[in-house]
């Protein structure tokens, strides 16, 4: 029964940036790129709470983490709106398909 | 010093002509005809003729050493370099004076006749009486730099006489030719002057140039400073040697001496009253002036002394033997020209000044006559100047005939003329001269050649001119000239012979000639020059001498080309072909210049052209323009001028755009990675350049 | 210093002349003037305005104290507080005889843009092509030409430098040849690639000055005053910039700035193209003017406030004055273009400047700023030549022409005395300017000036070959019913002739303006140099 | 300080955030067809700004005293924002800069007539946004606000129906958004890790005592986690290598919302870099020196850096563009890298010159794209070549946008030579070699840039007018806002005494 500290979110963390870093550089796919950024997110949220229940137990890391949720929801929600408006208009959401702006 | 204030007339008065005929001539002329122009352009001479004349009997006046100087404004004045705009007239500068304005409004007289009906008749004489003035001015300037004003303006109307009949596109390039040798001259004259002055009032020293001492540019202020200047030097050379060489190179541009005399010959394609002035009697002469005129520095420096004078006697030999062979009577005139400065140069070389300064005044007479008689020859026969196509004129053109016999006795130095007296003068004194480096017999060997030449080329255009039969082939006969242009003839003979009476030499009358007593404050400095003291028997066989080999050149002439009966002429040129093919064409020494100097001059100039479009311009745009770089200038401009900042910008910025905008691809994904990359790089970057700076 | 108010109307006028102009058009849908009535008022405008700052010059001249080696005429007042920016003007014995220059040369080249004696069925040609706008850029040119001249502050200086450059843009661009875009955005480019450097310069000695006072006494930590930049700071302790002494690498950047402009080689390709594109009243303030600022910006700033890294310097400006006297004039020779050829005169007789001012004898620096003076009145001559025969043969090919001397003898006349002036024929006002920048280099830089006089062999050859070319020879059939010149060319270029003879017999009332002031300004450079 | 004593600093913002609501509200009740939302709605959302704007103008120095304020200025709500000069003018900035847009909004096509109330509504957010961006002094408030101009930016971008670009710029710049902000966050979460607070003075200390930087791991983590905050506020100013939204976003975006974008979430941005790296960095009290945490992050290196490669990057770029709207938006990104030198070279004088120029780039900026639009709004397009002869067809425009260009290129008398004489100034004032060279690169890069301006006043004056161009309407909404901007652009560049006073002021933070 090992001890789980500070050591292991922060790893957890990290793997999840990475994870969501890796995604948003790889996929094509619109909402694909809004989950990786979902990841990123959540990866700093993990951090902080970790930081500020092991370091110094003070509640800032939390309350930052509740803004850190909402604000993530409601970029989602904006990403998605933007997302559908273009899937109606060019019937793809292929991030690649929408590169008419370029140069 | 004696103030005269009406000096300045004497130049001023032909400027003004200058200027309303140049100004107002052509609608004068159209209005009034000739007659106007005459009034103004003849006469205004004739008045400073006058005044000259006033001025000598008011200089005889004045005691040893007096001179006559009339001070208009300060014309210059920065710091040390002090130039007034002012007129001075001592012993020389009359002399010359009353030669440049007698002979001066002679041909005056005499262009009224020659130029008669020519449409740009106000042109001619507005040109000549600005050449009057700069002349003038050159002659009495009482300073190096105004007399430089008149050295250049001789030249431009040099230029412009010579290129009178500018339609004619030869006539302009000897005019131009004229002017561009001149300027070689000038910049020889302009870099002694800069040395001159600095030298006078400092020195060089290893750490720069150091003033200690008074300036001046005044020709009576000059001598004794001069004479402290000796031991100074300047890259290692002493400044009076340097001083004086690149004034005599001045001298040889406007006096046409080897190696610059080349602009004399094409000269002569002026009117032949503008040959007979400014390229006999007045301005070539202006050489020979400047160097009598600083005969004080000259002294200082043996070795300037025995370059100018080879460099003469050089040219006196040289000239003349072309002068054989040439068939142009006019060009005959100019080589003996030539031939006749150089025998100047000899004296002015050998420190006989006034020799120098009486072999100037008589040859102007003689050699002015010279041409004047052969303008009327050309007259005669409608323009017509090949000797070849001449003959019998003595018969219908008396007047001329004799006045040109007689100053062809002058130059060729027969006892009873002018011209024997000044070049046996300067013979005698270059063969008994002790300053020379070289033995004086050398100069005397050379100019003794050059005056049996001299004797045989002039009676050959004699003979070939005026004996023998008219030729035929004319429309209607050659006949003798109006009255103005005898009348001209007749005074200029008789002049070439009574001066003779004002150098008649010491050994036959026992006293010091009038002339040089004349001169001799001018030159009192160079009165003390060590001869070789010969005694007065070797001057007797030098005078015998000379008056022998003035016969033989006569003889001979007489005895080929007299009646041009005689074929021998002819057999010789056919035997000895080759010879008479290098100096008839002039030893090639024009040809030689063209493809040496103007094509590397051309050259050049077309390097630096080409140097400027392809390199500095296209310096950084390096490609395209390289691969043509070969190609002329022309269209090359048109096609691709290419600049190089522009260019810069233009091409590295527009490749660099180019490669930005490539990163721009539109496509999300890369701008996130380049986001993200972007962000890791910076760390890595950042944590490098610390590990480097600390 | 007495305080006067001259300087900014002289400076000032013009911009009014423009502001009138800019109104009407505003107003014009008020005023309905129609197109011509338009042009004409823009042209009365324009000769009025320069007309007037011409007799304001007049009147400066005539009060301007010769003997006094101090700032005159000066209008002093505070203008950034923030930044210790001063409204300075004022002028002394180096400037005057440039706002001179500058009052005389934009009067003749306004005259020079009327359309008189042009065929009415040139209808392309400059002087009808949106007149108005050409009219107000050329005055806002003239402002800003006098405003260079009289500021004595370093940053309105510098403001007024800069305003030069937009209206010249303009000018070539919008009414010049048919590469007219090319030469503008060319002039734009390396002048402003110049004037970076030297704002640099200028930002590095505002902040290296020491603590003084403006002119209404309240304290400043730097300065922008160049009289005070001048004599109340010694750079050559002020460290190092970029890793160079500070002193030297400042003076390179103002000097690179000023050089464009002289030009000197090798920054000089811009002019050619430029005066070829331009139309020649334009080129005519372009020679006559501009190129002047330069050598008055080194002479000024450079010298006047380091002069350790002037003399540091000067054996490298006058090997580049020689270089730009020798070898522009023999680019000249291989030119076909007339007016190509003039623009590389113009850049050997600026080397003649750069030779003589760096020698700091008394001669050379009066040589230098006297041939600024005969050079901006014998260019806009030659200029305003070019434009004579281009106006009527639509060409400035000189292959092209031949035997025009007997179709227009009084114009052959005036180019021959342009020539002969350029080519420092003595007797003309060229030869004493440039007799005295060779006699004040020559102690200082023999062999340099050996090989400039050399420059002047060629000079007399490029001219007398372009002369031959054009006027002698037969007549070219084409050109057989020329006229000669017009009474707008007679107005432009007879005063012009007759300073250029009157000034060669008697150059004193201009040598005696400058003389005490350079005197006083070499003093300190001849000291650093050891003369 | 506590909240409620707080409140009062912030009457701007808040009178910001009721007006939009009230907007948001109304054009709810007003449904889709109201005629009369095309007047009131801009009005309303004009009265609120300027209401704003005036009180901030009325008590500027209500930062600056009252109760419990250090000098430097006083922190609200325990610290979250701050509110001090440098904060009041930028904030003043950034309401100017929406006022102007609203303006220009007027009637522009590219503006969808139906939802006008949710568009003014949103611009009121983004503007409170702005402000608290400009104000916050907290890592959370730093969060908060950034995400608050964010999501506002992403729905305007989108906003133009008419055209699928507009959306496409909006999603690109929706993802681009997130992942930054997402890397930032990444940055701060690390930052409250490492020294245990997410305050700016609590960072100060912290940094300044903690011995977790002596140590190479620690020193790669601080390192890391600052690039990555930069990240963010790289992304926000628009700079190299974090800049590639922005190209793209301001084509897409319609033009007088580019104009707002192109200079407000800028201004705030700067202002939250000064006070960002100022803040932790700086040594308490004394100005211009550092604690010894900035030698182990050489923040001032890596921003001098960004500078440089900016402002190179961005010129370079516009040098090719055909498309004057996306010309400017690349000249916005060169733009900024003249502003980051003055960030670089900090002190009394970067901050100022940081003010000024942001000032100035406000009134050249806004001006040059209120033209844009106003062309678009003839020709319905942005191309350089429909610029041609315009100087002659248009002759105010003309020499408006001539004049903006100049100003953008940096000549005299405008007021864009004076900003960048004060970013020069800082510089070389600054001393040292870096400094000197990045002031060079600079110089050089304000002649690049004369280029690509050139090319356009090219256009309008040496170019016929081919002929085929519909008018121009000199009277649009845009063409007047254009007028008035261009008065000060020019006042400015000869008179700026008042200007450089307030920027004295702003960056009293040092005295």
């Amino acid at each position: 029964m090992i001890q789980v500290g500070l050591g292991h979110f922060l790893v957890v963390g990290t793997l999840l940036f990475t994870l969501g870093v890796v995604c948003v550089i790889t996929r094509r796919n619109a909402v694909a790129i809004l989950i990786g950024i979902e990841l990123m997110l959540n990866a700093s949220g993990l951090n902080l709470i970790a930081f500020s229940h092991y370091n110094n137990k003070a509640v800032e890391g939390s309350v930052f983490v509740l803004f850190v949720i909402v604000l993530a929801a409601a970029e989602a929600a904006v990403a998605m709106a933007l997302i559908l408006a273009i899937k109606r208009r060019l019937r793809t959401i292929d991030v690649d398909q929408t590169s008419s702006l370029r140069g | 010093m004696q103030q005269f204030n009406i000096l300045w007339l004497i130049p001023f008065f032909p400027l003004m002509g200058a200027f309303v005929n140049g100004a107002f001539g052509k609608k004068l002329q159209r209005r009034f005809g000739e007659k106007i122009i005459n009034v103004i352009g003849v006469t205004l001479p004739w008045l400073s003729f006058v005044i000259a004349v006033f001025a000598f009997i008011k200089l005889r006046g004045l005691s040893e050493g007096e001179f006559l100087s009339d001070h208009l404004w300060t014309w210059v004045a920065v710091g040390q370099f002090h130039v007034d705009l002012a007129f001075s007239m001592d012993s020389l500068s009359a002399m010359m004076a009353l030669i440049v304005t007698f002979v001066g409004s002679l041909i005056h007289v005499y262009s009224i006749g020659y130029m008669h009906d020519d449409e740009s008749y106000w042109r001619f004489f507005s040109y000549l009486n600005l050449f009057m003035f700069s002349m003038l001015t050159l002659i009495l300037a009482d300073n190096l730099l105004l007399m430089f004003v008149g050295w250049e303006g001789v030249g431009l109307c040099s230029y412009l006489l010579i290129g009178f009949w500018y339609k004619d596109l030869n006539n302009a390039k000897a005019g131009m030719k004229a002017f561009v040798v001149n300027r070689i001259g000038d910049f020889g004259f302009l870099i002694g002057f800069f040395i001159l002055f600095w030298g006078l009032g400092g020195s060089w020293t290893a750490n720069g140039y150091h003033v200690a001492g008074t300036f001046s540019l005044n020709f009576h202020e000059l001598p004794e400073l001069v004479a402290g200047i000796g031991d100074k030097l300047l890259w290692g050379v002493p400044i009076a040697t340097l001083v004086a060489l690149f004034f005599f190179v001045g001298a040889t541009g406007k006096s046409a001496q080897i190696p610059l005399y080349i602009w004399l010959p094409d000269a002569m394609a002026g009117p032949t009253p503008v040959s007979a002035l400014i390229h006999a009697a007045t301005m070539v002469t202006a050489g020979v002036y400047m160097i009598a005129r600083m005969n004080f520095l000259y002294i200082l420096s043996p070795a300037a002394m025995t370059v100018v004078a080879m460099v003469g006697a050089a040219t006196a030999l040289f000239a003349a033997t072309i002068g054989c062979f040439q068939n142009d009577i006019k060009k005959v005139l100019a080589y003996s020209t030539v031939s006749q400065l150089g025998y100047m140069f000899i004296g002015v070389g050998v420190g006989a000044f006034w020799a120098g300064s009486y072999h100037l005044l008589t040859h102007a007479f003689f050699k002015a006559c010279l041409f004047l008689g052969a303008g009327s020859v050309i007259m005669a026969m409608h323009h017509e100047q090949d000797m070849r196509k001449m003959g019998g004129l003595g018969k219908v053109m008396p007047i001329t005939r004799w006045t040109y016999w007689v100053a062809c006795v002058a130059i060729s130095g027969f006892p009873i003329a002018a011209g024997f007296f000044s070049k046996d003068e300067i013979l005698w004194k270059a063969f008994d001269s002790g300053v020379l480096l070289v033995p004086g017999w050398l100069p005397w060997l050379l100019g003794f050649v050059a005056a049996g030449l001299t004797s045989f080329y002039m009676f050959r255009s004699y003979f070939l001119t005026f004996t023998g039969d008219l030729p035929e082939a004319h429309g209607h006969e050659p006949e003798e000239q109006r009255p103005v242009v005898t009348g001209v003839l007749v005074m200029l003979a008789a002049g070439a012979v009574i001066l003779s009476f004002v150098g008649l030499p010491k050994l036959w009358m026992g006293a010091e000639p009038a002339l040089e007593q004349f001169l001799a404050p001018v030159f009192e400095a160079a009165e003390h020059l060590p001869s070789a003291g010969h005694g007065h028997g070797t001057e007797w066989i030098m005078m015998l001498l000379s008056v022998g080999i003035a016969f033989v050149g006569m003889g001979s002439a007489w005895w080929l080309y007299r009646g041009r009966s005689n074929p021998l002429p002819e057999r010789l040129k056919q035997r000895f072909a080759g010879i008479h093919r290098v100096v008839y064409n002039k030893y090639y020494v024009d040809e030689a210049y063209h493809a040496t100097a103007v094509r590397g001059f051309m050259g050049t100039s077309r390097l630096c052209s080409w140097f400027d479009v392809k390199v500095i311009d296209g310096l950084v745009n390096g490609a395209g323009t390289f691969t043509r770089a070969f190609a002329w200038i022309d269209g090359a401009i048109d096609k691709y001028l290419v600049d190089g900042l522009v260019n810069l910008i233009a091409r590295m910025v527009r490749f660099c755009g180019a490669r930005v905008r490539r990163i721009q691809t539109g496509r999300l994904p890369a701008y996130l990675a380049g986001l993200v990359t972007g962000a890791v790089v910076l760390v890595v970057l950042t944590r490098f350049l610390m590990d480097l700076y600390s | 210093m007495p305080e006067s108010t001259l300087l900014s109307w002289i400076t000032f006028v013009p911009s009014i002349g423009m502001g009138i102009i800019g109104l009407f058009l505003i107003l014009n849908p008020l005023l309905k003037i129609g197109k011509n009535a338009m042009d004409q008022l823009s042209r009365v405008i324009a000769v009025s305005c320069s007309a007037v700052s011409l007799v304001l010059v007049v009147f400066l001249w005539l009060n301007f104290d010769q003997d006094n080696t101090g700032i005159q005429f000066v209008h002093h007042l505070v203008w950034i507080r923030a930044f210790n920016i001063e409204y300075f003007m004022g002028i002394d014995g180096l400037s005057i005889i440039l706002v001179m220059l500058t009052g005389l040369v934009s009067f003749i080249a306004i005259i020079a843009s009327l359309p008189w004696g042009i065929s009415k069925d040139d209808t392309h040609h400059f002087s009808r092509k949106s007149v108005p706008g050409y009219m107000a850029l050329i005055l806002l040119l003239e402002s800003s030409m006098f405003g260079v001249f009289c500021s004595l502050d370093f940053f309105l200086f510098y403001v007024f430098w800069e305003l030069m450059l937009l209206p010249m843009y303009f000018l070539i661009g919008i009414w010049g040849g048919p590469r007219r875009e090319y030469a503008a955005i060319k002039f734009f480019l390396y002048t402003l690639a110049g004037s970076v450097l030297m704002l640099l310069g200028m930002i590095a000695l505002y902040f290296a000055s020491n603590p003084t006072t403006l002119v209404d006494g309240t304290p400043c930590s730097h300065t922008f005053n160049l009289i005070k930049l001048a004599t109340e700071n010694d750079f050559s302790t002020a460290g190092t910039l970029l890793g160079i002494a500070f002193p030297r690498i400042v003076f390179v950047g103002l000097f690179i700035g000023f050089a464009v402009k002289i030009p000197m080689f090798p920054l000089h390709t811009w002019l050619p193209d430029a005066h070829v594109e331009a139309p020649t009243p334009v080129s005519v303030i372009l020679a006559g003017i501009l190129l002047k600022m330069g050598i008055y910006g080194i002479l000024r700033i450079n010298f006047g406030i380091l002069p350790g890294a002037t003399v540091w310097a000067s054996s490298t400006m006058a090997m580049f004055g020689m270089i730009n006297i020798v070898y522009a004039a023999f680019v000249c020779m291989a030119q076909k273009d007339l007016k190509k050829l003039i623009a590389y005169s113009s850049i050997s007789h600026m080397g003649f400047c750069l030779l003589a001012m760096s020698s700091f004898t008394t001669q050379g620096i009066t040589g230098a700023v006297y041939q600024m003076w005969t050079h901006g009145i014998i260019s806009p001559a030659l200029f305003l030549i070019a434009g004579v025969i281009y106006d009527r043969a639509h060409h400035r090919e000189i292959e092209g022409f031949g035997g025009l001397a007997k179709q227009m003898p009084e114009y052959s006349a005036m180019v021959g005395l342009a020539f002969m002036a350029s080519l420092g024929l003595p007797g003309l006002c060229g030869f004493i300017s440039e007799a005295l920048c060779f006699v004040g280099a020559f102690p200082i830089f023999t062999a340099l000036t050996v090989i400039s006089a050399f420059g002047v062999i060629i000079t007399a050859a490029y001219y007398l070959w372009t002369i031959q070319r054009m006027f002698f020879g037969p007549l070219n059939e084409k050109y057989k019913n020329l006229l000669d010149m017009n009474w707008r060319e007679r107005l432009c270029l007879y005063p012009l002739a007759a300073l250029i003879v009157f000034l060669g017999f008697y150059p004193m009332p201009i040598l005696d303006l400058i003389n005490k002031t350079l005197h006083q300004m070499i003093q300190p450079l001849a000291r650093a140099a050891g003369l | 300080m506590s909240n409620l004593s707080s409140l009062g600093f912030i009457v701007p913002e808040l009178v910001l955030g009721g007006t939009a609501v009230l907007l948001f509200l109304l054009s709810a009740a007003a449904g889709r067809r109201a005629s009369w939302q095309k007047l009131v709605f801009p009005a309303l959302a004009l009265s609120g700004l300027v209401v704003a704007l005036v009180i901030l103008l009325l008590f500027p120095e209500s930062g600056v005293s009252g109760a419990e304020c250090s000098p430097g200025g006083c922190r609200l709500f325990f610290g979250l924002l701050a509110s001090d000069p440098l904060s009041v003018f930028f904030r003043l900035l950034c309401i100017a800069a929406t006022i102007v847009c609203v303006f220009m909004s007027l009637g522009s096509p590219s503006l969808p007539a139906e939802n006008r109330g949710e568009y003014h509504g949103l611009l009121l957010v983004l503007a409170m946004g702005m402000c608290l961006l400009a104000a916050s002094n907290h890592l959370l408030m730093i969060y908060v606000g950034l995400e608050t101009v964010s999501l506002c930016s992403y729905l305007l971008t989108g906003w133009d129906q008419r055209k699928a670009r507009s959306y496409e710029a909006g999603l690109k710049y929706v993802l681009f958004g997130g992942v930054a902000s997402g890397v930032m966050l990444f940055g701060m979460s690390m930052l409250y890790g490492l020294f245990g607070d997410l305050s700016l003075q609590g960072l100060q200390q912290a940094l300044s005592s903690t011995v977790v930087l002596e140590n190479p791991a620690g020193q790669w983590a601080a390192l890391v986690a600052v690039v990555f905050v930069l990240a963010g506020l790289g992304y926000k100013v628009a700079a190299v290598p974090f800049h590639m939204w922005c190209p793209d976003v301001y084509e897409g975006a319609p033009t007088p919302f580019t104009a707002l974008l192109s200079v407000g979430p800028k201004a705030a941005g700067f202002a939250l870099m000064l006070r960002f790296f100022y803040g932790i960095f700086l040594a308490p009290g004394d100005s211009g020196n550092f604690i010894a945490a900035a030698s182990v992050i050489p923040w001032v290196m890596i921003i001098g850096i960004i500078s440089a490669i900016t402002m190179t990057i961005g010129n370079f770029a516009a040098i090719v563009q055909n498309n004057l709207k996306r010309l400017l938006a690349y000249s916005s990104i060169a733009h900024a890298g003249y502003v980051l030198m003055g960030v670089t070279a900090g002190g009394q004088d970067g901050f100022e010159a940081v003010s000024i120029y942001m000032t100035v780039y406000l009134l050249m900026n806004m001006g040059a794209f209120a033209v844009v639009s106003a062309i678009d709004r003839s020709a319905n397009s942005e191309e350089i070549r429909v610029y041609r002869g315009l100087g002659r067809r248009a002759p105010l425009l003309g020499i408006v946008l001539g004049l903006f260009l100049l100003s953008l290129a940096g000549l005299p008398p405008t007021a864009g030579f004076v900003g960048k004489l004060y970013l020069f100034s800082a510089l070389i004032h600054r001393g040292g070699y870096w400094f000197d060279a990045l002031a060079v690169v600079g110089i050089i890069n304000s002649v690049i840039s004369l280029y690509y301006y050139a090319r356009v006043l090219k256009a309008m004056y040496f170019e016929r007018d081919p002929g085929d161009l519909p008018a121009v309407n000199q009277k649009s909404s845009a063409a007047a806002v254009a007028t008035v901007l261009a008065v000060p652009t020019l006042a400015l560049g000869v008179f700026w005494q008042p200007l450089a006073l307030m920027a004295r002021w702003s960056a009293s933070l040092f005295h």
